[in-house]
């Protein structure tokens, strides 16, 4: 969880492969039903992550507001993921947690991506010292344990979503920049790269036309992978009270919060909210590992 | 050399793919006798790599097999796995196209050789030794001493052709299937590696399948022939017959196709259209689409075997079954 | 003469020593001078590191040139400023073994074909769409190809593709780097016959580079025999694929199998495998492997001479003159 | 080159001590202290002069093993971490055991069955695996093993009684060790107890990432020419997959076997706060609560080189397996 979940993929993916017939990639991805399925569980969260207000009786208990006569309440009809400490509907907050969980989850990915995109891209292109300097950083930020040095700069930068989000983004965007950088290296070798190289085509063109349309789409799969391991993460870092400041509710935070009351019985409070991340995770992970199996032309030699 | 090896009856071989059902095999015959270097020739796509493996019993999950595979009579079809797997290992050897990527990378050459070895004669220690540098002698390398202990990269191409090789004698197989052995390697080893085959194969009397694109190699290593096209074999017979006197238009069309120095500077003759896919169904001659002389029939009959000599035959319907 | 090479050299730097404390460099071209005419076919034979495709990249500028000159209708290549380079390198194009890594996985022939035309703003955007589909035709191939992507392409029509778009420019020179080695025979032979044509028609010369004897006899004016980054003989075709006059290139055509075996002279094969072009052999690169080898040969490097119709590098032919 | 990763992370810890927005010296005086006592600290702690001068001083400082001191407790975190680290290590390394193998034995299996029930089963457990938050399993394995069935204990690294009947006397910090060379079983058994929970959950995680992993390269190494030789010889099927591909896997497997015991050690923050474990995850947790800058940062240093000569070993193994990597 604290390694994106998504490294197998890094050595092994198909990622510097070419793109295969595309007829054959979604027929396979459509018999995958695990990955399908994850797909349509995944809509469904971000659904009601978005919608959340209409989906509950109780929007304000989910944005935070107490109801103290209600403390601890089990699950039951009206409340039916119970209540917490506060006495505040669990299904509510779980529902509202799910928008700061999604969405840090979505800036990580994309704030790293973007970076170490950039970052490799530099890097395999001109080379020369500037690659030396970008692929030594990549080994001192990759050296870090990446939970430690989060809880470092959150710490440091004084904890809060934005600070978390930057936080898990400085640990995982050297990643990014290693595989952009092979597959940039890869693709320069390539003989229609060089073709364009005789034909007097721009370098601006090369890599508009010929470089970066071959990185993009491994790029993307690769970020899907990643969102599981990044929920993970965050919710990691909150659960340690490094995130979102309570009243708001998260998934990470509100396991904190009902840790302390399991062992005097209280066990719904910290378990559903762990279900909610534990789920969207493996949607994640299905639905990645499911692009990636169809995308990959060894796993599916049939003819 | 006397009697027959290897016969392969009937033999086809489907695929499932996201397309439908893929026919890889249509039927493919033709026998192999002891001893003898017989060549499996034909273009990409054609299946000869299948029909080695095949043979072997070494397919994909997702094949279905019919036919037979027969060697002393005995349809290997038939076995079990695991007596399969033995037949495989003791009278059946393979050699591959890129002798760097059969070789195991992690192993030394001795450690390789010998866990083969240790499996078929069941030696251990000094005589394992010995067996293993019995075999890189065998197979041409000058200082089995230090082969032993080298690693497959420190080995030229030609060197670990010569290493799969004595690999493959290991069991002393009574049939060595070579796919493609010389195709990754330089004309000048290439020729060494053909006469070391013809060599072991007349020394040991070790039948040879050798499958291959180049009609040259075949000419200048196989007694026999069969012309492989569209998962079928269209003509089967002596290589010098076969060669000389084609009657099949695909093998006169890919004979004629080869530049040749006394066609040079001249435009030459090509056989138009491609090979057909496995998926396509094709009732007649797989060929009729792109043959010159295609008569009606072609189209929805299946062509006639025809016999010229008793062992020269084509699938034509160009010919009546009286062979003119 | 359209192209002129002088003493071309080109290495590459290799760590050698343990722990990379040496550096050193491997040679893999050394001082090669060929020459070719407008409109002719060189054909260049070797086995695998020979340098032929070094060769090929060198010209194009592809790597870099240690020392040398390639004259280019007069103009040295290697010392031209980039913008000159440009225009002059627009007349050498180069179609490479196998089409499918040639060709990007997501462009439409269209746009394949169309890119020489774009970057060097050739064409209006309409007089594209004219010249595109012309330019297929030309290759062989109809207009419906043109919005097919590369995996919807055969090997011999996705190689027809490569050949169209190394015409755009209108080249004067084409570099074919083992044009033919991955495609089939019965496809192998279309490619050759439209090769010959667009020779014809275009008036293009041909650099060959081919490990096929009988494809490179089969298209060639002249060859060169390269062997460890040299040119060991070079002439006229049928010269030296009649009256082969060096001992390397009378073994290697003894090496090709023909259909007719029985016309072989002798069944010698060479004995020793093709050294490493980092540790070539001293005196003559070939003597480790010439059945005729004299001891001068082990320690002197014979240099390129003329002889009638041909040029050789052998002590044993300067002698006999 | 190692070196080099390891001052390049210096670097950066003493940047991130530098861009702390509080005032150390403030914090370090406590909330009560007059401007005057916050000024002499400053000087005393050297927080006045340049950066430069600043760095260099912490460099030595780390040169010589001092790691500084905690502002809280002013006790040396050197002394601290001679406390934690054991237990920390003790759970790390028994948990990547078991990550080992058991990962390593699921990825083959799984490999070998390609396509069928086990494979498919082990790719829904192992993703679940990887998906699951490591401290809500530490918390439900707390309500099932605890608080349901009463089998294990909810946390510490020791029972209560084993303290005041049988105490371990501390050697190696490592309490299985200490105990067996007591010959001290109760406390043994106790100790062991303990281990189970944390490490199971600390296990999860690398488990399933070392099992996806073997089973990726399995399957890679199982499609080479090289297998497909070794059937054709009609070697067995055991001795192909645990004698010839599994040597060619385990090479790849190795760089994910040193992020999972990277993994371990971070993933223990979390868990050891849940199992209330006496180790560097709780030091650190506790450190946050107190943004005690010396000892968050103090800790990533150190752990940083624990794992950075981790992977320098983990070269060296790969070294010993693969030939083709020559010493470079």
């Amino acid at each position: 969880m604290m390694t994106p979940a998504g490294f197998a993929q890094r050595l092994f993916g198909s990622l510097v492969r070419d793109p295969v017939k595309t007829g054959g990639t979604v027929w396979f991805f459509r018999r995958d039903r695990i990955a399908v399925t994850s797909l349509v569980a995944l809509t469904v969260i971000c659904a009601s992550a978005l919608f959340a207000p209409f989906l509950t009786r109780h929007p304000n208990q989910g944005r935070g507001e107490p109801n103290i006569v209600e403390r601890f309440q089990a699950p039951s009809q009206s409340h039916p993921f119970g209540t917490d400490q506060l006495g505040r509907d669990v299904y509510a907050r779980v529902l509202f947690g799910g928008r700061s969980s999604l969405l840090s989850a979505f800036a990580v990915v994309i704030l790293a991506a973007g970076f170490g995109t950039v970052m490799g891209a530099v890097a395999g292109f001109i080379g020369g010292w500037l690659d030396e300097a970008i692929m030594r950083a990549t080994d001192i930020f990759l050296a870090f344990p990446p939970l430690l040095l989060a809880i470092t700069i959150a710490t440091v930068l004084e904890p809060g979503l934005k600070n978390t989000v930057l936080a898990i983004s400085v640990t995982w965007w050297p990643w990014y920049a290693r595989i952009v950088r092979g597959l940039t290296l890869t693709l320069r070798e390539r003989h229609f790269v060089k073709a364009a190289q005789v034909m007097g085509v721009s370098r601006p063109t090369i890599i508009r036309r010929h470089v970066l349309p071959n990185i993009l789409a491994p790029v993307l799969v690769q970020g899907t992978l990643d969102l599981g391991s990044a929920i993970l993460t965050v919710s990691g870092l909150n659960f340690l009270g490094l995130g979102v400041r309570p009243p708001t509710a998260d998934w990470g935070t509100m396991i904190s919060e009902g840790r302390l009351f399991v062992q005097s019985g209280v066990w719904w409070v910290a378990t559903f909210p762990g279900l909610a991340i534990f789920v969207s995770s493996l949607a994640f992970n299905l639905l990645g590992d499911g692009i990636q199996v169809a995308a990959d032309p060894r796993t599916r030699r049939l003819s | 050399m006397s009697g027959e090896l290897l016969r392969v009856t009937g033999l086809e071989v489907d695929f499932e793919t996201p397309f439908g059902l893929s026919r890889a095999l249509r039927g493919v015959s033709f026998a192999v006798e002891s001893g003898e270097v017989f060549g499996l020739v034909g273009e990409s796509g054609c299946g000869k790599t299948l029909t080695g493996r095949t043979i072997l019993g070494l397919v994909p999950p997702n094949a279905h097999v019919r036919g037979s595979v027969s060697l002393h009579g005995r349809n290997l079809e038939e076995l079990s796995p695991k007596r399969r797997r033995e037949v495989r290992g003791r009278q059946l050897g393979m050699i591959f196209q890129n002798p760097g990527q059969a070789l195991n990378p992690v192993f030394t050459v001795g450690q390789q050789m010998a866990a083969i070895v240790r499996h078929h004669r069941s030696l251990r220690g000094r005589e394992l030794r010995a067996r293993t540098r019995t075999l890189l002698h065998e197979v041409g390398l000058p200082n089995p001493g230090e082969i032993i202990n080298a690693y497959p990269h420190h080995l030229s191409g030609g060197m670990q052709q010569r290493v799969m090789i004595g690999m493959a004698l290991a069991s002393e197989p009574e049939l060595l299937i070579a796919d493609e052995p010389t195709t990754a390697l330089d004309v000048t080893i290439q020729a060494q590696i053909l006469s070391l085959l013809t060599t072991l194969s007349e020394r040991h009397r070790v039948a040879v399948l050798l499958i291959t694109h180049d009609m040259g190699v075949v000419a200048a290593t196989c007694k026999r022939v069969a012309v492989l096209y569209a998962g079928r074999v269209v003509e089967e017979g002596p290589v010098t017959t076969v060669f000389s006197q084609p009657y099949h238009p695909y093998t006169r069309g890919l004979l004629a196709s080869l530049p040749e120095p006394e066609k040079r500077s001249q435009d030459l003759p090509v056989i138009l259209g491609s090979v057909p896919s496995g998926l396509e169904a094709l009732p007649g001659c797989a060929f009729a689409p792109r043959c010159d002389s295609a008569l009606p029939a072609c189209k929805d009959t299946a062509p006639p075997e025809v016999r010229f000599e008793p062992s020269h035959r084509t699938e034509c319907h160009l010919y009546d079954s009286e062979g003119r | 003469m359209l192209m002129h090479i002088r003493g071309l050299t080109v290495s590459y730097p290799a760590v050698g020593g343990w722990l990379g404390g040496r550096r050193r460099s491997v040679t893999v071209l050394e001082d090669l001078d060929l020459e070719l005419a407008e409109g002719e076919t060189l054909g260049v034979v070797g086995e695998s590191g020979s340098g032929k495709t070094t060769l090929a990249n060198a010209l194009l500028g592809l790597v870099p040139v240690e020392r040398g000159e390639v004259s280019f209708q007069g103009a040295d290549l290697l010392r031209l400023r980039a913008k000159m380079v440009r225009r002059v390198t627009r007349e050498i194009q180069i179609v490479f073994q196998n089409p499918y890594s040639a060709l990007n996985p997501r462009l439409r022939v269209f746009d394949a074909v169309a890119e020489p035309l774009r970057a060097h703003r050739e064409a209006a955007p309409t007089e594209i769409d004219e010249h595109v589909p012309h330019l297929l035709r030309e290759v062989g191939l109809t207009p419906e190809f043109l919005d097919r992507h590369p995996h919807e392409l055969s090997g011999g029509q996705a190689q027809r593709v490569v050949l169209a778009r190394a015409l755009a420019l209108n080249p004067k020179l084409l570099v074919l780097d083992e044009p033919t080695a991955a495609l089939d025979i019965s496809v192998q032979a279309q490619i050759l016959n439209l090769l010959r044509r667009l020779q014809r028609e275009h008036g293009l010369a041909y650099l060959f580079i081919s490990h096929d004897l009988s494809v490179v006899q089969h298209l060639s004016d002249r060859i060169a025999v390269m062997y460890l980054g040299q040119v060991v003989e070079s002439g006229p075709a049928e010269e030296i694929f009649g009256h082969p006059q060096h001992p390397y290139t009378i073994e290697l055509l003894e090496a090709v199998p023909t259909l007719h075996p029985e016309r072989r002279t002798s069944q010698d094969t060479l004995p020793a495998t093709v050294p490493s072009p980092a540790y070539p052999p001293t005196g003559c690169r070939v003597h480790p492997r010439c059945p005729l080898v004299e001891e001068r040969c082990r320690r002197e490097q014979p240099a390129l001479a003329t002889f009638q119709n041909r040029e050789a590098r052998c002590h044993l032919l300067t002698e006999a003159g | 080159m190692a070196l080099g990763v390891i001052a390049g992370v210096t670097v950066i810890t003493f940047t991130l001590s530098q861009v702390v927005p509080s005032d150390p010296a403030r914090l370090y005086a406590g909330a009560r202290a007059r401007p005057e006592q916050v000024a002499a600290i400053r000087q005393q702690l050297g927080l006045d002069e340049s950066i430069v001068r600043q760095f260099q001083k912490y460099a030595g400082r780390l040169l010589r093993g001092d790691l500084g001191e905690s502002f809280r407790t002013r006790r040396p975190i050197v002394e601290d971490l001679k406390v934690f680290l054991p237990a920390t290590l003790e759970l790390v390394l028994l948990s990547t055991i078991v990550a080992l193998v058991g990962g390593i034995s699921i990825g083959v299996l799984a490999a070998a069955d390609h396509g069928k029930a086990f494979d498919t089963l082990g790719r829904l457990v192992t993703i679940s695996g990887v998906s699951i938050p490591a401290f809500w399993l530490a918390i439900l394995f707390q309500l099932l093993f605890f608080s349901s069935l009463g089998w294990l204990p909810a946390g510490g690294r020791i029972g209560r009684d084993v303290l005041l009947e049988a105490p371990i006397h501390v050697r190696t910090g490592f309490h299985l060790v200490d105990a067996a060379l007591q010959g001290n079983w109760f406390a043994w058994r106790d100790a062991l107890r303990h281990l189970v929970l944390p490490t199971a959950v600390l296990a999860t995680y690398p488990v399933a990432l070392v099992a996806r992993m073997t089973r990726a390269a399995m399957l890679e190494v199982l499609t080479e020419p090289y297998i497909t030789a070794a059937e054709a010889a009609g070697l067995p099927r055991r001795t192909i997959l645990f004698r010839l591909a599994l040597k060619n896997a385990l090479i790849p497997t190795l760089t994910v076997l040193g992020l999972s015991f990277a993994y371990s050690r971070t993933g223990a923050v979390l868990i050891e706060l849940v199992f209330s474990w006496p180790g560097l995850g709780k030091y650190v947790t506790d450190a946050i609560v107190r943004t005690d800058f010396p000892v968050i940062v103090g800790v990533t240093l150190v752990v940083t080189v624990i794992y950075v000569s981790i992977n320098l070993v983990i070269d060296l193994v790969q070294l010993v397996l693969d030939p083709r990597i020559e010493l470079k």
